[in-house]
C-alpha cells in the first residue's frame, strides 16, 4: 500500500485520527518509522504528524521537568537542566540519529533499542497522553506498547534525582556507538549514606526497558560499598528473563548482568 | 574483575591469482596525438585502487609522467577482456598485461622519435619526465608529445599497443592434488596484543605489530591503505563478524550494520608496519598483490593471544565475548599463559 | 600506526630507482570520491526508470504447489510479473563459463526452493514502495520439505538431498571423488613415529562481505538494440557472459559499464543483479533498476561460507612436524557458485607456507539448506590460515616453543618441495617473522634471527617422497552406506629413488643459515628454569618408508581435470 | 499515488520538486533535484552513507521525510566545492589516503564538515564519536580520523619510517 501523511497542527488531532485507525502510525523523529517505509512494511500505511509546538518543550518545576515527546537526544545533549541525562542520550545512535530521533519514539523501540527510556524508567517518569490522560506512569505504557491503538506521547515528567545519584551505563559490542548489550540505569538516592528509594532499570533484558524490583529492594537501606551491594548483585537477574539476539544469548546476558551491575554501582559517581 | 594481558603470533602466505582457465587479463594502451596516454581496462576498481596502480605501471614503462597516462575502466565496448577483481590477480594479472601493452605502445614512440633524431631507436632512453633523449647525449632529444605527434602525423603509426597476461592453466591430479596452482605468494607475519576481561570474556586488541612481505610496493600509500584496513578487516573477522552467530543455527542473522558487529572507530588498535619487498619474478615490477593477504595472520593471531592470555582456546570464530566467558568458566578461571 | 620499509632485506634482488613505481602518487580517483562525483552504479539517472524486486524463500527447504499473483498484478504501479519462465535459460553456474561444474541454479526458481530468500519470482513497478508492495501481496503455497543445515549432517546417508545436481549433497571432483584429495608423502606412517600428536578442530564462521554499496544493476535499452547495463560486478565479463547465457543473448548485445564500486570483497562476483535487471528491462523495455537492499545483502547475498577444518599433526620433540592431516568441509550453501574452486586454491595451499614430509588432505564441497556461498577476501585460504595458525600454537605449546621459533623451524624455504609438488621460491615467511617479532620487541634466540628463506633450503627439502593413496571417496559410496576401506596404493617417486633422507643438508658455506635442527624446548613462563641445553643435532628417522610392493596400479587414475573452456575440457 | 511539492535549499541554491508522500530525503536529493553524492546504503540509518547537513546539522537523509523538509537547508558533500576549489576537509581526506571505495566518503565527509562547523579543534575522541554514526568497510578508519584531525590542524599523522 502506499504512504499517505497526514499533518495535525495539535497532537491531540492525531491522536484522535489514530484511533479507531489500525493502519496509521503517528511519527516522531522517524528513525523507526522511515525504516520500516524504506523496506516495505504493509502493517501501516498512514503516516501521522503533528506540527504540536509543545510536543518540543523542555521546561522545569522545581524538581519536576516536562520534557516534550518531540525533544531530541541532541535538544536533550543541549539542555542543562536534563544534564543526567545526558549519558543515555548520548548513547543513542551516532550524531545524526541523535538529531532526529526522539524522546517519544524511543519509548515504542523495540529491542535491542530504547536506551533513554531505560534511564528515564529510574527518574520516575509519568507521561502526559496526547488524549489528555495524566500520570501514567512509564511502565505501564513499557508493559503494553505494542496494543493498539497506540497512544500520542504529549510528554513526560520526571524528576531530577539527587546529585551524583543517577548512573549508567550502556554495555555494547561496538564502541562509541554499538546497539545494547544490556543497558544500566540506577537511580540511588542516599540519606545518610545509605541508599533510600532506589531505581534500577534494564535495557536489551527483556522485550522492553524494565524496573528490576529484586535489585532495588535488595539496595534499600545499604551502603554503596562492595558489601552494601552484594545482595543485589546476587540477584541481579531475578525475575529477569533476557533475549537471545544477533548481539548476544540469553546464557551470556544472565552472566554478565551482575558483573556489569556491580561496576555500574561501584563506579565512583562523577 | 582482572584484566589480562596476551600476546599472539600467526603468520602466512598468500597464493596470487587463480587457477582458473589461465587467469587472463588484457590491456590497450594508446596516445593522443599530444603524447597522452589512455590505458582501457575491463579491471575494476573496487576501492583496492586498480585505476591508480595501473596507472602507475603504465606510465613508468611508457617512460612518461604520470599525470600524462589516465586509466579508463571497466566499459565492456572499450575494455578488453579481464576475469575479474578477485584472488588478489588485480595488481599482478592485469599489471603484467598492462606493462606488455605499454611497452608496445613505447616501442612505436621510441620508433618515431628515432626517426625523428635520426638515430637508432635501441640508444633512446625516456626520462619520465616527458622527454626522449640519447643514451648519454641528454641533449639529443625530443618531447614524447612531439614524437606522438610525429608518429601520428607524419609517419602514420599507431601509438599503441596490446597486452594479455595468462598463466598456462595447470592440471589438477585428483589422486595426489598435484598442481601448479600461482606464480607467486605474499606472506606476512603478526603478533597481537591483548587484553581480556575475566569476567565479561571480552577481549580487546591494543596493539598490532606486523612484517607484510608484498613483493614490491609499488605505491607505497596504497600498499599502506590496505594493510591498515585489512588488518582491521582481520580484527573484526576474529571477534565480531558473523551472518549466523548461532551457526549453524540459522536463526538471529543481522540484517542491518547494528546487528552485524564489526569493529567501530573506538576500537580500531594502532597498527605498526614493516613492509618487506622481495620482488616476484613474474610480477609487474615485482608486485604481488597485498589485497587479501593482509587480513588472515589476524584471525589466529587473535586467538592464540586470547589463549595466552587467559588459557582458552577458542577454535570457533568469531571469538565472542560469550566463548571466551564458557572458557574460562570451564576452566574454572583464566590461566594466564605467562608473558612472552 | 607507523609504517616503515625495511629496504634492507631483499635489497640485492631489486632496483630502486625507478621514475613512478615505488612513489606515493595520490589515487586517480580521489577527487571524484571527496567531491561525490564517482560514478557507481546507482549514479545516473534515467526518466521512467523502473524498480524490481523479488518474491523470495521464507523456508529453508520446500517445493512450491503454486503461485499466485493475481493481486500483485492489479497493484497499482505494476509493470510486469517475471516468472522463471520468462528466464531464456534458467540454469546455471558460474565456473561454466570455465567448465568448471555443471549447472545447478536457477535464476529465478518455481519449482523448489533450496534456502532462506531464494527468489521464486520478480515484479517490476513503476517505485521501489509499489513493487515491494505488490511483493507483499504475492501468495505462494509451498510444501515444506526436511532441510539440512550442518555440513557434517549433509554427508549422512539419509540427509536431505539439497540440490539435485549433486544428489550426494558434495561436489563432484574429476568425475571420481566426493572431495579434493592432496597427498604427498604417509602421514600415518610418520603419525606412529611422531613423539607427539596434536590435532584440532577448526570452525570459521559465515561472514557477509558488507560493502558499504549494496549489490546492484541499473539496464536500459540502447537504440542499436543492445543493452546497457550499469553495474556493480566485480568481474565485468564474468557478469557479462553469466548474462549472455541466462538471457540466450549474444555478449555483444551487452554493454556493461562499470568499474567504480563502492567495495565489494567477493561479494559482487555472483553475477544475480545484472540479469535480473536486463531482463526486466527487455520484458517491459524501459530502464529497470535491481539494487538489493541492506537485508538482502546481509542475508540473502552469499557470505564467505562456513569452513570446518580438523587439523592432525604428528611432531617431533624439537618442534619440527613430520606430518600433517586435513579434513574440510566448506558449507556452499545450496547451490556451488564458488566454492567448487575454493577448495583447488585451498587445496594447493596446505599444509601452510611450512615443509612438512608428510601430508594429506580430504576436503569437501557440502550443500546444505542455506544461503549460497561465495569468494571473500582471502577466499579458500582465510579458514585454513585460521586453522593452520591456531594449530601452530597449539604444537608450540606441546613441545613447549616459543611461538615464532616454532615457525622458522618449520617455515619453507626457497627451493623446498612443497605439498602440492611444486619447489618453494621467493619465499620470505622467516623474514617475516623475525621482523614482526622485532617490532613487537619479542626476543628470539640468534640462531633464528640468523636464519633466512634464502639459505637451508633444497637438497633433501626438494625431494617428492613416496607417496600413500587411496580410492576412498569415490562418488556416491559415502550416500549408498558403503564406506569400504580400499586397498592403498603407492605412487612410485616423481624422480628415482632418493638417497635416504636425512634432516639437515651439509653446511656448506654459511653453516649460520643451515636447515634448523633441533632447538631446545620454549619454557613460556619466564619465572621458570630454563630448559635442558639444546640437544646434539640429530637424524631424524625416515619419514617415508619403502613401498611394501612395487607400485603397479595406475589404471585407476581418470585423467587430469582441466579447469578452463579453451583446450581439454570435458563437456559435462 | 498523491504527490506534494516542497521546496528547500539545496547547497545555497533553491530547488522544488514533488515528492511522494512516503518518499525519503535521500531517494529526493538523488533521483528528485539530481545530487548524487549521498549514497543509499542500508536506508535504515545504519551506514552513515547518505548524512546530509539539515540547517547546518547531520541528519541521516534516508531517514528523512522528504516533505518535512519545506524551508529547509540542505547542505551535501557536492557542495564542499567552493568555486572550482576543495574545502580543506576534502583536501585533507586525498592527502591522509583516507578513501578507498570512496562510498561512505560524502557521508563521512558531511558528518566531519558538522563537527568541525561547531568544533573547529576537535580532540582525537571528538572525531571517532562525529563518524561513530558512518561506517567504513575499506580504511579500518584510522586514515580517516587523520584527515579529519589534519583538516582541524591537529594532525597526529601517521608515522612513516
Amino acid at each position: 500500500m502506499s504512504i499517505s501523511v497526514k499533518t495535525f497542527d495539535s497532537a491531540a488531532e492525531a491522536a484522535r485520527a489514530l484511533i479507531g485507525d489500525r493502519t496509521a502510525r503517528f511519527m516522531g523523529g522517524g528513525t523507526l518509522i522511515m525504516r520500516d517505509i524504506n523496506e516495505g512494511e504493509q502493517s501501516f500505511s498512514t503516516i501521522l504528524l503533528a506540527k504540536d509546538q509543545a510536543l518540543k518543550q523542555i521546561h522545569a518545576r522545581g524538581e519536576q521537568i516536562v520534557i516534550g515527546a518531540g525533544v531530541t537526544m541532541a535538544e536533550i545533549l543541549s539542555s542543562r537542566e536534563l544534564d543526567f541525562l545526558h549519558p543515555a542520550a548520548r548513547s543513542v545512535g551516532g550524531p545524526a540519529i541523535r538529531n532526529m530521533a526522539t524522546v517519544g519514539g524511543n519509548l515504542f523501540a523495540a529491542h535491542p533499542y530504547g536506551d533513554l527510556a531505560t534511564a528515564l524508567l529510574t527518574v520516575d517518569a509519568s507521561l502526559v497522553l496526547a488524549g489528555g490522560e495524566q500520570g501514567m506512569p512509564l511502565a505501564d505504557l513499557l508493559r503494553e506498547r505494542e496494543r493498539e491503538p497506540r497512544p500520542v506521547v504529549m510528554s513526560l515528567t520526571v524528576t531530577r534525582p539527587q546529585q551524583r545519584a543517577f548512573r549508567f551505563k550502556k554495555v555494547s559490542r561496538v564502541k562509541p556507538k554499538g546497539v545494547s548489550l544490556m543497558t544500566i540505569a540506577a537511580n540511588l538516592p542516599q540519606q545518610a549514606g545509605r541508599i533510600s528509594g532506589a531505581r534500577i532499570a534494564y535495557g536489551s533484558m527483556g522485550a522492553a526497558p524494565m524496573r528490576v524490583p529484586a535489585v532495588e529492594q535488595a539496595l534499600e537501606g545499604k551502603t554503596l560499598d562492595e558489601t552494601g551491594i552484594a545482595q543485589a548483585v546476587t540477584v541481579a537477574t531475578s525475575g529477569v528473563e533476557p533475549p537471545t539476539d544477533a548481539i548476544a544469548s540469553t546464557w551470556y546476558r544472565h552472566e554478565v548482568a551482575p558483573v556489569h551491575l556491580k561496576r555500574l554501582l561501584l563506579e565512583r559517581a562523577s | 574483575m582482572t584484566i589480562y594481558k596476551g600476546r599472539g603470533f600467526a603468520c602466512i602466505n598468500y597464493p596470487i591469482g587463480m587457477n582458473l582457465g589461465g587467469d587472463p587479463s588484457q590491456a590497450l594502451v594508446h596516445s593522443n596525438p599530444d603524447g597522452k596516454f589512455s590505458v582501457a581496462l575491463s579491471s575494476i576498481d573496487l576501492g583496492q585502487g586498480m585505476k591508480s596502480i595501473t596507472r602507475q605501471i603504465a606510465a613508468e614503462t611508457l617512460g612518461v609522467p604520470v599525470e600524462d597516462v589516465y586509466v579508463d575502466t571497466a566499459d565492456s565496448d572499450t575494455g578488453p577482456h579481464c576475469m575479474g577483481s578477485f584472488a588478489s590477480r588485480g595488481t599482478h594479472r592485469v599489471g603484467n598485461a598492462v606493462i606488455q601493452a605499454a611497452k608496445e605502445a613505447r616501442a612505436v614512440m621510441l620508433e618515431a622519435a628515432a626517426e625523428e633524431l635520426e638515430v637508432n631507436a635501441a640508444d633512446l632512453e625516456t626520462d619520465g619526465k616527458g622527454n626522449i633523449h640519447v643514451r648519454g647525449a641528454p641533449s639529443r632529444s625530443i618531447t614524447t608529445a612531439e614524437a606522438s605527434a610525429a608518429a601520428q602525423f607524419k609517419h602514420g603509426k599507431t601509438v599503441a599497443g596490446r597486452g594479455i597476461f595468462l598463466i598456462p592453466l595447470s592440471d589438477v591430479d585428483p589422486e595426489t592434488g598435484e598442481m601448479t596452482p600461482v606464480s607467486c605468494y605474499a606472506h606476512a607475519a603478526l603478533v597481537v596484543d591483548v587484553e581480556v576481561d575475566d569476567e565479561t570474556g571480552e577481549v580487546r586488541v591494543v596493539q598490532m605489530n606486523s612484517a607484510y612481505e608484498v613483493g614490491r610496493a609499488l605505491n607505497p600509500r596504497l600498499v599502506e591503505q590496505q594493510l591498515v584496513g585489512g588488518a582491521w578487516m582481520g580484527m573484526s573477522h576474529a571477534l565480531w563478524e558473523t551472518t549466523e552467530p548461532y551457526y549453524p543455527d540459522r536463526a538471529h542473522g543481522p540484517v542491518d550494520f547494528n546487528e552485524y558487529l564489526m569493529p567501530g572507530p573506538g576500537d580500531i588498535a594502532p597498527h605498526d608496519i614493516a613492509i618487506l619487498e622481495r620482488p616476484a619474478p613474474d610480477g609487474p615490477y615485482g608486485g604481488k598483490g597485498p589485497g587479501e593477504m593482509c587480513a588472515n595472520p589476524v584471525l589466529p593471531a587473535v586467538a592464540n593471544a586470547v589463549f595466552n592470555a587467559v588459557g582458552v582456546r577458542v577454535d570457533e570464530l568469531p571469538i565472542t565475548p560469550e566463548k571466551v566467558l564458557r572458557g574460562i568458566k570451564a576452566n574454572g578461571g583464566a590461566q594466564s599463559q605467562g608473558t612472552y | 600506526m607507523s609504517v616503515e620499509f625495511r629496504k634492507d632485506l631483499f635489497a640485492d634482488e631489486r632496483d630502486d630507482n625507478l621514475n613512478e613505481i615505488g612513489k606515493p602518487t595520490r589515487r586517480q580517483d580521489i577527487l571524484g570520491h571527496v567531491t561525490g562525483r564517482s560514478p557507481f552504479y546507482d549514479d545516473h539517472l534515467f526518466e521512467g526508470l523502473l524498480h524490481v524486486r523479488c518474491v523470495r524463500s521464507p523456508h529453508h527447504h520446500a517445493r512450491i504447489r503454486s503461485i499466485d499473483t493475481s493481486e500483485a498484478e492489479r497493484m497499482p504501479g505494476v509493470v510486469k510479473v517475471i516468472r522463471a519462465s520468462d528466464v531464456p535459460n534458467n540454469f546455471n553456474t558460474l565456473l561454466s563459463l570455465l567448465n568448471f561444474g555443471r549447472d545447478d541454479e536457477p535464476l529465478i526458481s518455481d519449482k523448489k526452493v533450496a534456502y532462506i530468500g531464494e527468489p521464486v519470482l520478480a515484479i517490476v513497478a513503476d517505485t521501489d514502495r509499489q513493487a515491494r508492495d505488490a511483493v507483499a501481496a504475492v501468495r505462494v503455497d509451498y510444501q515444506v520439505l526436511p532441510h539440512v543445515l550442518d555440513v557434517e549432517d549433509a554427508l549422512k546417508p539419509d540427509a536431505p538431498v539439497v540440490n539435485e545436481t549433486y544428489p550426494n549433497n558434495t561436489f563432484d571432483y574429476h568425475d571420481k571423488y566426493d572431495h579434493q584429495k592432496l597427498r604427498f608423502g604417509d602421514v600415518e606412517t610418520a603419525f606412529s613415529q611422531a613423539d607427539k600428536i596434536i590435532e584440532g578442530r577448526y570452525q570459521m564462521s559465515p561472514i557477509e562481505q558488507a560493502p558499504i554499496e549494496t549489490n546492484g544493476a541499473i539496464a536500459a535499452p540502447e537504440t542499436n538494440d543492445r543493452f546497457v547495463c550499469y553495474t556493480s560486478t566485480q568481474a565485468l565479463f564474468f557478469s557479462l557472459g553469466t548474462t549472455a547465457k541466462l538471457l540466450n543473448v549474444s555478449s555483444n548485445r551487452l554493454h556493461f559499464i562499470g568499474g567504480t564500486v563502492g567495495g565489494g570483497f567477493g561479494g559482487k562476483v555472483d553475477s544475480l543483479v545484472e540479469p535480473m535487471a536486463i531482463l526486466a528491462c527487455m520484458l517491459t523495455g524501459k530502464p529497470c533498476r535491481f539494487v538489493w537492499d541492506r537485508p538482502e545483502e546481509m542475508q540473502v547475498g552469499a557470505p564467505r561460507g562456513a569452513e570446518r577444518w580438523y587439523l592432525k599433526d604428528g611432531v617431533m620433540n624439537d618442534g619440527r612436524i613430520i606430518a600433517r592431516k586435513f579434513t574440510g568441509y566448506f558449507d556452499a550453501g545450496a547451490y556451488t557458485r564458488l566454492s567448487s574452486y575454493a577448495i583447488i586454491k585451498g587445496t594447493a595451499h596446505l599444509p601452510g607456507p611450512y615443509t612438512i614430509p608428510n601430508v594429506s588432505s580430504d576436503v569437501f564441497c557440502v550443500y546444505t539448506n542455506r544461503t549460497p556461498a561465495t569468494a571473500m577476501r582471502g577466499f579458500g585460504v582465510t579458514g585454513v590460515d585460521f586453522a593452520i595458525e591456531s594449530q601452530m600454537d597449539r604444537v608450540a605449546q606441546a613441545v613447549g616453543m616459543h611461538p615464532v621459533e616454532l615457525r622458522i623451524v618449520n617455515a619453507y624455504r626457497d627451493g623446498d618441495m612443497k605439498a602440492h609438488r611444486r619447489e618453494a621460491k621467493n619465499c620470505a615467511l622467516i623474514e617475516c617473522a623475525q621482523v614482526a617479532a622485532e617490532k613487537a620487541s619479542w626476543p628470539i634466540r640468534d640462531e633464528f634471527k640468523r636464519m633466512s628463506s634464502l639459505h637451508g633450503g633444497g637438497g633433501e627439502r626438494a625431494r617428492i617422497p613416496y607417496t600413500v593413496t587411496d580410492e576412498n571417496g569415490r562418488i556416491g559410496e559415502r550416500r549408498s552406506g558403503g564406506v569400504a576401506p580400499r586397498p592403498t596404493t603407492v605412487l612410485p617417486p616423481a624422480t628415482p629413488a632418493p638417497p635416504p633422507p636425512a634432516v639437515a643438508p651439509t653446511p656448506t658455506a654459511q653453516p649460520d643459515y643451515a636447515h634448523p635442527a633441533a632447538a631446545p624446548p620454549y619454557t613460556p613462563l619466564s619465572p621458570a628454569p630454563l630448559g635442558p641445553p639444546p640437544a646434539t643435532p640429530q637424524p631424524s628417522p625416515p619419514l617415508t618408508k619403502e613401498p611394501a610392493e612395487p607400485p603397479a596400479r595406475q589404471a585407476n587414475r581418470p585423467g587430469y581435470s582441466r579447469f578452463a573452456s579453451n583446450s581439454g575440457f570435458r563437456r559435462r | 499515488m498523491t504527490k506534494k511539492p516542497i521546496q528547500f535549499k539545496l547547497n545555497g541554491a533553491d530547488k522544488a520538486v514533488f515528492v511522494d508522500e512516503g518518499q525519503n530525503l535521500l531517494d529526493v536529493l538523488r533521483r528528485g533535484v539530481g545530487d548524487l553524492s549521498p549514497k543509499y546504503g542500508c536506508a535504515q540509518g545504519t551506514c552513515g552513507a547518505c548524512t546530509v547537513l539539515v540547517d547546518g546539522e547531520p541528519y541521516l537523509s534516508c531517514l528523512v521525510l522528504a516533505q518535512t523538509m519545506e524551508g529547509r537547508q540542505i547542505s551535501t558533500t557536492a557542495g564542499l566545492v567552493v568555486d572550482g576549489g576543495v574545502d580543506p576537509l576534502q583536501e585533507a581526506f586525498m592527502e591522509n589516503f583516507a578513501a578507498q571505495c570512496g562510498f561512505c566518503t560524502p557521508g563521512m565527509l558531511m558528518a566531519a564538515k558538522a563537527l568541525l562547523d561547531r568544533n573547529p579543534k576537535p580532540s582525537r575522541e571528538e572525531v571517532i564519536e562525529a563518524i561513530s554514526g558512518n561506517i567504513c568497510r575499506c580504511t579500518g578508519y584510522e586514515p580517516i580520523i587523520n584527515a579529519i584531525l589534519d583538516a582541524a590542524g591537529r594532525g597526529v599523522g601517521r608515522r612513516s619510517a
